[in-house]
């Protein structure tokens, strides 16, 4: 098919494909981020109308400054105590991260994911609201189980698959779901569970309950027709629901404008579905709080759902299949203007004097100590690549609440193969 | 007892156990004040008020979604695909969600949903409004599918998939809502009111899901139909006027596989008639079936009469449609030796 | 499952279910719909940053005022030719949509869809794009073929699926199609066209051609994940597309509330994705001809895709199959403020002195007789209600480019079949 | 002549094309700079540019449309779905639009495309990286369906399908992408290098679509089998010691019936084997298939092989996968009267 000839008199069209600022062998560019200063964002009411908040879609909620102060109207005022959890669950979620990524190397289990330099949003959000609301997450919120004390050997049985994975090695390793502490079941299949978290939300508002569910997606999954289904379902319903997006600016290799980012921030989505919209500094972990909670009591008050656009770096690889040299700088990810969660969070500690060298090196004691001896409690149950056939009869369970005649047949047949 | 057409059967269903249970919620394009373009939901919104039956936006994957999260918040919801058509943009929540729900998590969470949709053709509707999906769903583990071809198993049938704690995808023969078609397109359409299946308790009752009803006894062969070619089919049969045993589904998955297995050793000879597209179609699946299990018994190879492997057309829709023609031809060779 | 006492000091969440403001028995309520003066909205250069036009994503173009004259910025300044072009367009898909409903009435067809009140869009799109540029459009854009001079009758053997459809009767009657008149194959699945268009437009980039693509789509069909497929792949690739939402409030029973419009327009969705986006009244030949040419001058120089909200209302039943006034106020047609797009576009005229009783009379004549005409060639090739089967071996044509074996087989049954 | 893996001959297949033909475009999740999460695409961009070869937005169901409007226009759009687990958001623009397309508009539009995408078990892949769909695109008239088995005919295929002018879903295993499995999961994995199908021309040539290849001739019985399957089954005739034919089917749809009516009618006996659930899997086609063609030379019922009705487990892997003890518990099944 030649270029039409028919008017070569107009200027000819061309196709525009975004490219990130560098690529392995260039130097990383942050040029385009623009970091307003901390403070500066104005906090409107939390019940008030979703216009106002449109102007926050575009700019950066922030509340850690240059200096480790807490500054602003969207300061949330936490105590000292508040503030340790969080930097303790940080903590451990790197930890842990660590630990499991060296098991998956060691060959103990086939996959793992990290969120390194996204644990503020997690942990800080599920401070940020009650334990009695439910999260629809997707794959790189392990800060919530974390934070809200689920015990890190359940964790690892889910990542090997072993005798004590609840849910009896069906799911690829970190995909982990506790009904017990309102963390649903994370899917493979990217996006499904925005519009769920509606689902749920609005279930709560049809029985007049009170809980709310806050739902999780990435920059790269935003582009799924079921990110609008979720926005469309909100909006339309006034859904008590919280509909983060976590733009850590990579989808695997693809950077975050392939998903649209070049021509506007995610959080700007709320504009067009007329709901509350926020655009939060990911990695100010009291920022992340401050944000959440005000989207919870909007959702409360029957004031609807809010987007909220947690801007962020995934400091590492998309997973343990990949390896980001291949598409990005090497030194990427220390450059990155917004710096480590934990050390910022840290920082401001040690400036509010609650915080100091004995104890961080006692935390990081303690909190390895707590992970190795989770481990090591995990892999008594069994490890993947440990793994038997024993139990395989599990295998055809749960199909239905009741095995039907086909299902038994295949099972029958499925123990006997071996003879 | 009262005289109804599917419809009205399959409203008073949803009547019957919305009254019964408060966590039922009904949704989808169209079902709220209107009641449904094939009025199926009529009158609920206005019992049950606007959060119990509601109109939904045109997002057949947002419908399927935001019922998996009230299945997990402990709603049950009864769902409407406007034509089974336009199921497809709900697939992936359907395959990927709703059907593994219970598995991925060892029944941690389960997906108690109904997805009812109108399907099949002969009503003129071209190539989005006749569309008979349902081997789509039969392949994806965790779905049960269910097919009634009468206003009383629709009643009983919608509401034993009501109280599954499974999910089940409930297929409508909308070319029979109002009356049975025996597959003379030319001939007046004959209503309900006339046959005995349209008489329908007003209360509750089931019909069980899973279990095959044989609606003609017989020795000659084994007819295996469900939705509107049960009718045309038995009609078929009737011209013939062969002794055949013809087996109305009700339920393809689970299959009542007993019924099916003693019929067919029964008659030595199998014919299976349906609307959808031959090649993959569920035919293909109780063909193998009914072989690996009563091969030994079989005096000629089971006959699949299915539509055509096309798109659904909208003009040469006879000619599509699985008629009388068409089963009397594939009768002939199944009786044959 | 009843409602949770976990907290009971805490409020009643209620779900909002949308509901328009009057139902049948009730009188028709416009109260909620803003109508700003004609000539009141800015007219940004057309190759503005997506920004500028923001504002008028919550405003509405108008061209026409109520004393008849075309005034301000967006006056597109036509050439009296040119407006009775329009008119005579309008006036004939109008005569033309009457005489099939009527004949579908008559039982001569399965299915009928009018575009009664929305005349104006289709056919002063057309005007305002080149014959060269590509149409994908959902079934109210009848009018985009009548204004590219698309025979009456090959529309009406569409319509009756008879020997003179170049479809072979595949489709149910209006889904046309035409590669000639670049008007693509209308789908019965709502939205499927939208993001097709994205990606002629893209190919057209890619080739460096310089045609460009409009896509279609209604404000129920919004909701649909096609609908954000769309507007990511034209925001990403800054694809040369003009993306036009006719909003005539209404989904069969649904108004538009059910697909967000209570909460905002459909217009505003254009800013989440950083491109250009406008509303417009849709009853005014005048502004939909401006809006849509300043939407080609902008994809015709790389500036990117627009999205164009056409307000209007959808001032008969949905289709054949459809009847109002189950859910709507029977007056509602008549009592809708922004009028009857072909009397509004005939004040224009007369205004003008272009137009006068004689020369209406004279096309109103000369249209009836032209639908006449072409009815009745067209039901010479058959209707229908009186097809027979002869020519039923090409109903197996066409599903591959070469017909395999299982098909063809298929077709030798189907042509035994009444032997 | 080259020696290739199946990745490369792929990516060679794209190389040969694009190069030939310039109104190829390839795009799909990650295929562009990086050249795709099994680098099947690696170096595409390189050679052809951003607008010839680039990333598309997480968005399945625009992939596939952006792919009908770019084959509207005139090009010929090969893009990748990730893993076929992530083909259900397509669906709908699959099945509705771009298999009827051709039909609907009786060949004023067509649709030549390939949509590529790797598929099946065996990596530990867990639910949502192992699933086996073909079935779901079987079923759809108007869709080509092409399973390859090794580097030579998953090249040559996919030459073909890009050449044809009907859409064709092109499934790769990626379980053998980097070298044969024969189902012994604990044995060492072997590389392509060391087998004949891995030596691959450089340039053009096709293995036309719709043509079975007899992998080994028989008396005793017929094999048929695709994609990694094939590879399995070949390994469990060799320890049976049967003199089995096996069929490596390579186009599920159209099928070469002919190859398989031929086989079947000189062994009598007939093992279907495939990893997709067993319920209206596409081994259901085949048994009927080949029951309705040969049944007076049938001396057994045909025997399925096939993964099991539930969704693809992470751990129990190998109890799911239809490995070498299943094929010989079937066999013997097969061979047994
Ligand atoms: C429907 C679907 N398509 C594709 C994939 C493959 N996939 C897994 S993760 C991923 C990238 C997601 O990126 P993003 O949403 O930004 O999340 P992040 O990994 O950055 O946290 C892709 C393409 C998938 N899991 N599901
Ligand atoms: C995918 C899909 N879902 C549902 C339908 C049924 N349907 C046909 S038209 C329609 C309403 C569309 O309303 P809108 O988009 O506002 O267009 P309008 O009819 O007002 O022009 C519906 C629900 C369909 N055709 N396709
Ligand atoms: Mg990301
Ligand atoms: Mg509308």
């Amino acid at each position: 098919m030649a270029r039409s000839e028919k008017r070569p008199n107009r200027p000819a069209l061309a196709l525009h494909v975004p490219e990130p600022p560098a690529r392995p062998g260039e130097k990383p560019d942050y040029s385009h981020i623009e970091v307003p200063a901390a403070g500066e964002a104005p906090r409107p009411d939390a019940l008030c109308a979703a216009e106002e908040t449109h102007p926050l879609t575009t700019h950066l909620v922030r509340v850690l400054d240059d200096n480790d102060d807490a500054v602003g109207p969207w300061d949330p005022r936490l105590s000292a105590e508040v503030l340790r959890k969080i930097y303790r669950d940080m903590v451990t979620v790197r930890v842990f991260d660590d630990r499991m990524y060296r098991a998956q190397r060691q060959g103990k289990t086939s996959f793992y994911m990290k969120c390194t330099g996204e644990e503020a949003i997690a942990t800080s959000a599920a401070a940020a609201m009650h334990d009695e609301d439910i999260h629809f997450p997707t794959y790189r919120q392990q800060g919530l189980l974390v934070s809200r004390g689920y015990p890190l050997v359940k964790m690892m049985c889910q990542i090997y698959s072993n005798a004590g994975d609840h849910m009896k090695g069906r799911q690829l390793p970190i995909m982990y779901s506790d009904k017990e502490k309102g963390f649903f079941s994370i899917s493979g299949n990217l996006a499904t569970q925005y519009p769920q978290a509606v689902g749920w939300a609005m279930a709560s508002a049809i029985k007049g309950d009170s809980r709310i569910a806050m739902g999780w997606i990435g920059d790269g999954a935003t582009a799924e027709g079921d990110f609008h289904a979720a926005l469309t379902f909100a909006s339309v319903y006034q859904a008590p629901v919280i509909l983060a997006t976590v733009n850590n600016q990579w989808a695997i290799s693809s950077f975050s404008g392939i998903a649209g980012a070049e021509q506007a921030t995610f959080a700007s989505r709320a504009v067009g579905y007329g709901i509350a919209g926020l655009r939060v500094d990911g990695n100010d972990a009291l920022a992340v709080y401050a944000a959440v909670n005000w989207a919870a009591e909007r959702a409360r008050s029957n004031k609807g759902p809010t987007l909220i656009e947690f801007f962020t770096y995934r400091a590492e690889g998309h997973s343990t299949s990949d390896d980001p040299s291949g598409y990005r700088p090497k030194e990427a990810g220390e450059m990155w203007p917004l710096g480590d969660p934990v050390e910022r969070l840290r920082r401001h500690l040690v400036k509010l004097d609650e915080w100091d060298e004995d104890r961080e090196a006692a935390l990081l004691e303690e909190t390895s100590a707590t992970v190795r001896a989770a481990q090591k409690e995990a892999e008594k149950l069994g490890v993947l690549s440990e793994q038997g056939d024993e139990g395989k009869e599990t295998m055809f369970e749960d199909v239905y609440a009741e095995m039907p005649w086909h299902i038994a047949e295949q099972r029958d047949a499925a123990l006997k193969e071996g003879e | 007892m009262a005289v109804m057409n599917m419809i009205q059967a399959i409203n008073s269903a949803h009547k019957v156990m919305m009254r019964e249970d408060e966590d039922i919620v009904v949704f989808g394009e169209d079902v709220g004040y209107f009641g449904g373009v094939f009025r199926a939901t009529e009158g609920l919104q206005k019992e049950f008020g606007k959060t119990r039956c509601f109109d939904a936006p045109i997002s057949e994957n947002g419908i399927a979604a935001v019922a998996v999260g009230m299945a997990a918040y402990g709603l049950k919801p009864v769902i409407e695909i406007q034509f089974a058509d336009y199921i497809y943009p709900a697939y992936d929540q359907i395959v990927s969600e709703i059907a593994k729900m219970r598995y991925r998590t060892a029944a941690e969470w389960t997906m108690p949903m109904v997805i009812r949709s109108p399907y099949g053709g002969g009503i003129y509707g071209g190539q989005t409004h006749s569309q008979s999906p349902e081997s789509l769903f039969t392949h994806i583990a965790g779905l049960k599918v269910v097919i009634p071809s009468n206003p009383y198993d629709a009643k009983g049938l919608l509401i034993a998939a009501i109280e599954d704690p499974d999910p089940v995808v409930f297929f409508e023969p909308k070319r029979i809502y109002n009356g049975p078609f025996d597959g003379h397109h030319d001939r007046p359409v004959q209503p309900w009111t006339k046959r005995a299946e349209a008489e329908v308790p007003e209360g509750h009752f089931t019909v069980p899901l899973g279990k095959a009803n044989i609606v003609r006894e017989g020795e000659a062969l084994t007819v295996l139909a469900y939705g509107t070619m049960v009718h045309v089919a038995l009609a078929a049969m009737e011209e013939a006027g062969i002794d055949a045993e013809v087996i109305d589904l009700r339920t393809l998955v689970p299959l009542d596989i007993e019924a099916i297995e003693q019929s067919v050793k029964k008659t030595g000879r199998c014919l299976i008639v349906h609307e959808a597209p031959r090649t993959s179609g569920f035919g293909a699946e109780l063909s193998a079936l009914v072989t690996e299990r009563c091969f030994y018994h079989l005096e000629a190879p089971v006959e699949r009469v299915t539509g055509w492997d096309t798109p659904y057309p909208h003009s040469y829709e006879w000619t599509y449609f699985p008629g009388p023609a068409r089963i009397k031809k594939a009768l002939d060779k199944v009786m044959a030796d």
